[in-house]
């Protein structure tokens, strides 16, 4: 008990508080510990906020609540028994977690995926940005105060959710991927199934944009809040959305295309002033343009083998491999060390999770308590990948 | 309408207001003394509602304890004091503050008793509540114009003065 | 007996208790009050959960009873039964009495919400200042709250609120004042002759309803738009006064966990409940007490005359057979599995009494026109006062919900910048306006 | 019981004065100290209505409210003074206020 609040202190002593030229009514500044059982912080982050009255003067972020030591549990687990663990990261994009991995095994191992395997893979992986937006979207108006987009979302995901539980049994944590393509071939049905989804969620975003987009409350809560530039935000490695919306046209789907993304049309939205409002509208264009690769990609599907020939037990030669991807929440990379026998020497997962959570310092100086509810929503973070 | 249990209803609320008033100049915690004010005025404002002037009472409750009451507690919040009930409550002179306040209840009481025979007898005018409001209102825009304005002057220099005080910078 | 009943119903020599100083009757009426705004405040939890679900393509309750209807029941015992929780850092004293003020405040503004000429427990000659100022108490035990917990949060909530409440406060205020100055405006100039008054408005409730009748306007839609832009400032004031959606920052629950009651828990906290649901309920007839003609019927220009009034008469028995029809419309869908059997019994039984209700509610009035029998005027008479006044506070309900359902939350320097920069000069314009507008036609 | 007349009230409100002044005498702390005074004002204004109420004219009331909005003038500029000066000295003792500078 002692040893906590002892480490509260220094947290708070260690913070590096920007004071102001005269030190205002020092006693009137609050130390509040948001979460980490808090219904705004996406899980288990604690921050420790130092406030003035409302007013945001620095922010600590304490994390860890969820660590399960993914990383460390691939150096006692074969290639494909870590591939389950993936999941457990973003377990709310699952499926990209596993493309990551398995691509990266691929990789190492220089295998390719067959191209009905690539397809497949783009269709769910972009199902799973799509449901993984749905949710960030939910959640985020929920954080702001409106409590129906929730509902919505949830009603629309669940589709989703449906079409990965046909696939393979799994709704949340799908495990859909092999190292070399996929296990399962796809069920009867499963090109209809996707195109009735595309049909059905067009109708159903402009529905979540009719409630929020132009609502005038929704406008003030989220323009120039939470506004990073787009050079602290390379700086600080923001990836995905977050980089975009500050106008930077970087999207590893374009920018180094993996799988088959090089073979369909889309855009990379992209916003300007790098606030909440811009990252909510880009997020809502990806939705979109998620559903135009989705239907290019279902149109397309080719007739073939689903698994490369991948060997019994998977032993890559020594050597190291980086492979990242396109996640619904920015960059997700593995980095992935072989010593030549059936385990990984090492792997680390360049979480996107992680690296955003970091701008949150910036984002949220000299704003409001309740924008730091809001930035954290903006950020997108899921705290199983944060703290693995 | 004629009031009932007039005596009851004095000596319960006279009762609550000085009791209130008691724990406001005794209580430690400056919240209690709030409180117990809130108690005073609710009961004063009964008082008021007894000598058949309503819109006094209700501007003592609309002004005193829903404005003013509130503003206390807001300052009382926003300087932590927590240290100050610890420490001491009362100032080295307070003996003789006690003695002056005890002779100035003497002196009050005192020309109470003996000014006593002035209000023996007199017949109560007949006072309407039922246009009460109206008559004040009237009274307010014709006999105390002036007064009135430069009530609302006050006002205005309170709220500025009050804002640069207060504010941090300007 | 029923003499004094009658004199109580009679419309031409009706008076409040208050007025005719009769402590029994006044006494019977606050007993009704409460009891009413309690079983409202239940019926308002159910039908909020119900709603905000159906908003939220969701059913809401479906467990305690036919479609939930014993939910309210359900909660209200499990509150009572919980622990009770003081934290041992609380200030004992105020934590324990701040429900209480807010309890209080909520409940006493019923003393002079008029329900009809004679249906209120008193005709206060400060009507509207005593409401406007008991309802500002409910801040001191939101503040007090917020303090006694000792905690962070609750104290943040506590601030907001306060600030809130009362720069609300003042554009609420402001907007009723144009509504009273309209009582004194017959569009006659300033010192126009009238029945009600030399010139001089009223703060009364019953006066400003009675003003209106006389007016044959309701204030919404007089001095076209000026009444109409007053009543908005006072809904939307409204709303932050009891600290709803979209202005419920000081319970925000994303950002400040449950703000002033986050400490509360079980009975407490039940009662902060109660004491808010109270209070919309209060400011709701405020708002249709001002602006909205109170207990008149509507259309009482246009549909004037004696089979109008009959056909209007009959609004509060069709109301009821209405809803008992939708409740038989429930029996008839509900699954025919005999698991279902009791619930089915029971939305029956509901149906049937809301039914008899209704054919009760009907029958009043279609005797009353047949015998033309006084007792049976009165009580026609009194019915519709206070079904007209119930149902447009309903709409105001269920307008609370509507919002809750569709709007984010306002940030606070954006609430207190709409209050002070927005809502403030808007209603010191159209207070100003209607004055001049008012002497001059 | 007897009737209550306009020296009852009067009794009344001279305790209430009172007790304002041996609050405002002795108590250290600044805003029980205001406060005190609002007491003292509510015993004057509970004075003009009973002798208002006796001379059965409504002056004593108008004066009443005039007090009224003095006692808000008051309080608002006695809590932004004290908020000005805790910033500064950390402190809300009146006799710790007596530097005439900070």
């Amino acid at each position: 008990m002692n040893e906590a609040k002892n480490d509260l202190t220094n947290a708070v002593s260690n913070l590096d508080f920007e004071t102001p030229e005269r030190p205002y009514l020092d006693s009137n500044e609050l130390i509040i510990n948001m979460g980490p059982q808090h219904p705004a912080t996406h899980g288990v982050l604690r921050v420790i906020l130092k406030l003035d009255g409302e007013k945001v003067l620095g922010t600590e972020c304490v994390i860890g609540y969820l660590h399960r030591g993914v990383e460390k549990i691939a150096e006692n687990r074969t290639y494909t028994m870590f591939n389950p663990y993936v999941d457990r990261m973003d377990y709310v994009a699952a499926v990209s977690n596993g493309l990551g991995y398995c691509q990266a095994v691929e990789k190492l191992l220089a295998v390719e995926a067959p191209p009905r395997a690539n397809y497949i893979r783009v269709i769910l992986t972009e199902l799973n940005r799509i449901a993984s937006h749905q949710l960030w979207l939910g959640t985020h108006a929920l954080d702001i105060g409106a409590m129906t987009p929730l509902f919505y979302t949830f009603r629309d995901r669940e589709e989703i959710l449906k079409i990965f539980e046909k696939y393979c049994g799994a709704r949340l944590t799908t495990h859909a991927f092999r190292i070399g393509g996929l296990q399962y071939e796809t069920y009867a049905g499963f090109e209809k199934d996707v195109k009735n989804f595309v049909a059905f969620v067009r109708p159903k975003i402009d529905e979540y944009e009719e409630l929020l987009t132009g609502n005038r409350i929704w406008i003030e809560r989220t323009k120039n809040v939470g506004v990073i530039s787009a050079k602290d935000a390379i700086a600080l490695g923001v990836t995905g959305p977050v980089l975009r919306a500050s106008g930077v046209k970087w999207d590893l789907r374009k920018a180094q295309p993996y799988a088959n993304y090089s073979e369909f049309d889309f855009d990379i939205p992209t916003g300007e002033n790098g606030d909440t409002y811009d990252r909510y509208i880009v997020r809502m264009i990806e939705m979109r343009q998620s559903l135009r690769i989705i239907e290019q990609a279902v149109a397309g599907i080719p007739e073939g083998p689903i698994m490369a020939k991948v060997p019994k037990v998977i032993k890559p030669a020594v050597g190291e491999i980086y492979h990242s991807i396109e996640a619904p929440k920015g960059e997700l990379g593995y980095f992935i060390v072989s010593d030549g026998s059936t385990q990984p020497y090492r792997v680390r997962v360049r979480p996107p999770s992680f690296v955003n959570l970091q701008a949150l310092d910036i984002m949220v100086q000299g704003m409001l308590v309740a924008d730091v509810v809001a930035v954290i929503g903006t950020l997108d973070i899921v705290l199983g990948e944060v703290d693995r | 309408m004629t009031p009932v249990a007039t005596p009851f209803f004095f000596y319960m609320l006279s009762g609550f207001a000085i009791l209130g008033g008691l724990l406001v100049i005794t209580r430690k915690n400056a919240v209690h003394s709030a409180l117990a004010l809130i108690v005073t005025l609710l009961a004063v404002a009964g008082l008021y509602l007894m000598l058949y002037a309503p819109f006094v009472a209700g501007v003592q409750i609309i002004v005193y304890a829903g404005g003013i009451m509130v503003l206390f507690l807001f300052v009382i919040m926003l300087v932590s004091l927590e240290r100050t009930v610890k420490e001491r409550q009362f100032n080295r002179i307070w003996p003789i503050g006690l003695l002056a306040s005890c002779a100035l209840l003497a002196l009050f009481l005192g020309v109470l008793a003996k000014g006593k025979t002035l209000f023996e007898g007199r017949p109560i005018p007949p006072l309407t509540e039922s246009n009460n409001t109206q008559q004040i209102g009237l009274m307010l825009y014709g006999n105390y114009m002036f007064a009135f304005e430069i009530a609302s002057l006050l006002l205005l220099v309170a709220i500025l003065g009050a804002v640069i005080m207060a504010k941090k910078r300007i | 007996m029923l003499e004094s009943l009658k004199s109580f119903l009679e419309p031409s020599v009706a008076r409040t208790p208050g007025e005719a100083n009769n402590q029994l009757w006044a006494l019977i009426y606050v007993l009704i009050i409460f009891a009413g705004v309690s079983v409202a405040v239940m019926a308002m939890n159910w039908l909020e959960r119900k709603a905000l679900a159906h908003f939220q393509v969701r059913l809401g309750p479906m467990r305690v009873g036919p479609h939930g209807l014993l939910q309210p029941i359900a909660d209200a015992v499990k509150l009572l039964i919980k622990e009770d929780i003081i934290p041992s850092e609380a200030d004992k004293f105020v934590f324990w009495i701040a429900p209480l003020i807010g309890l209080l405040a909520a409940f006493t503004v019923y003393t002079v919400v008029p329900f009809g000429p004679s249906q209120a427990v008193s005709d206060m000659n400060i009507g509207i200042l005593f409401m406007l100022g008991v309802s500002s108490l409910a801040v001191l035990g939101v503040v007090m709250a917020g303090w006694a917990s000792n905690s962070h949060y609750p104290l943040i909530g506590a601030l907001r609120s306060s600030a809130q409440m009362v720069s609300y406060e003042v554009a609420m205020g402001l907007a009723v004042v144009s509504a009273i100055l309209m009582t004194s405006l017959h569009g006659m100039g300033l010192y126009g002759v009238s029945k009600l008054s030399d010139g001089t408005g009223t703060l009364s409730m019953i006066g400003i309803v009675q003003a209106q009748q006389e007016q044959h306007v309701w204030f919404l839609f007089k001095f076209f738009p000026l009444g109409l832009i007053a009543f908005v400032i006072f809904a939307i004031a409204m709303i932050a006064e009891t600290n709803r959606a979209p202005f419920d920052l000081p319970e925000a629950e994303s950002e400040l966990t449950a703000g002033f009651h986050t400490e509360y828990s079980g009975l407490r906290w039940s009662l902060f409940m109660l004491a808010e649901y109270a209070a919309m309920i209060a400011v709701s007839s405020i708002a249709v007490t001002l602006w909205l003609g109170g207990w008149l019927r509507p259309f009482p220009n246009l549909l004037a005359g004696s089979a109008w009034d009959f056909i209007f008469a009959l609004f509060p028995g069709l109301t009821f057979l209405g809803l008992g029809a939708v409740a038989f419309l429930g029996t008839a869908r509900m699954p025919k599995h005999p698991y279902f059997k009791i619930q089915t019994i029971g939305l029956a039984g509901f149906g049937v009494v809301l039914a008899g209700i209704g054919i009760i509610l009907l029958a009043i009035p279609i005797a009353a026109k047949v015998s033309n029998h006084t007792l049976l005027n009165a009580a026609t008479t009194t019915l519709l006062n206070v079904y007209w006044f119930v149902a447009k506070v309903a709409v105001f309900m269920y307008l609370y919900i509507w919002y809750r359902a569709t709007w984010p939350r306002y940030r606070f320097d954006q609430l207190m910048r709409m209050g002070w920069k927005v809502m403030l000069p808007i209603s010191l314009g159209v207070l100003i306006v209607t004055a001049i507008v008012g002497v001059l036609l | 019981m007897t009737e209550i007349g306009t020296l009852h009230y009067l009794v009344v409100a001279a305790a209430l004065f009172v007790l304002g002044v041996i609050g405002v005498l002795t108590r250290r702390n600044v805003v029980i100290v205001l406060m005190s005074i609002e007491l003292i004002l509510n015993a004057v204004n509970l004075n003009l209505v009973a002798f208002s109420r006796m001379w059965g004219n409504l002056h004593g009331q108008v004066f009443s409210i005039f007090i009224v909005v003095d006692a808000a003038a008051e309080a608002a500029v006695g809590l932004g003074i004290l908020i000005a000066f805790f910033r500064n000295k950390e402190t809300i003792n009146v006799d710790e206020i007596d530097l005439l500078k900070w």
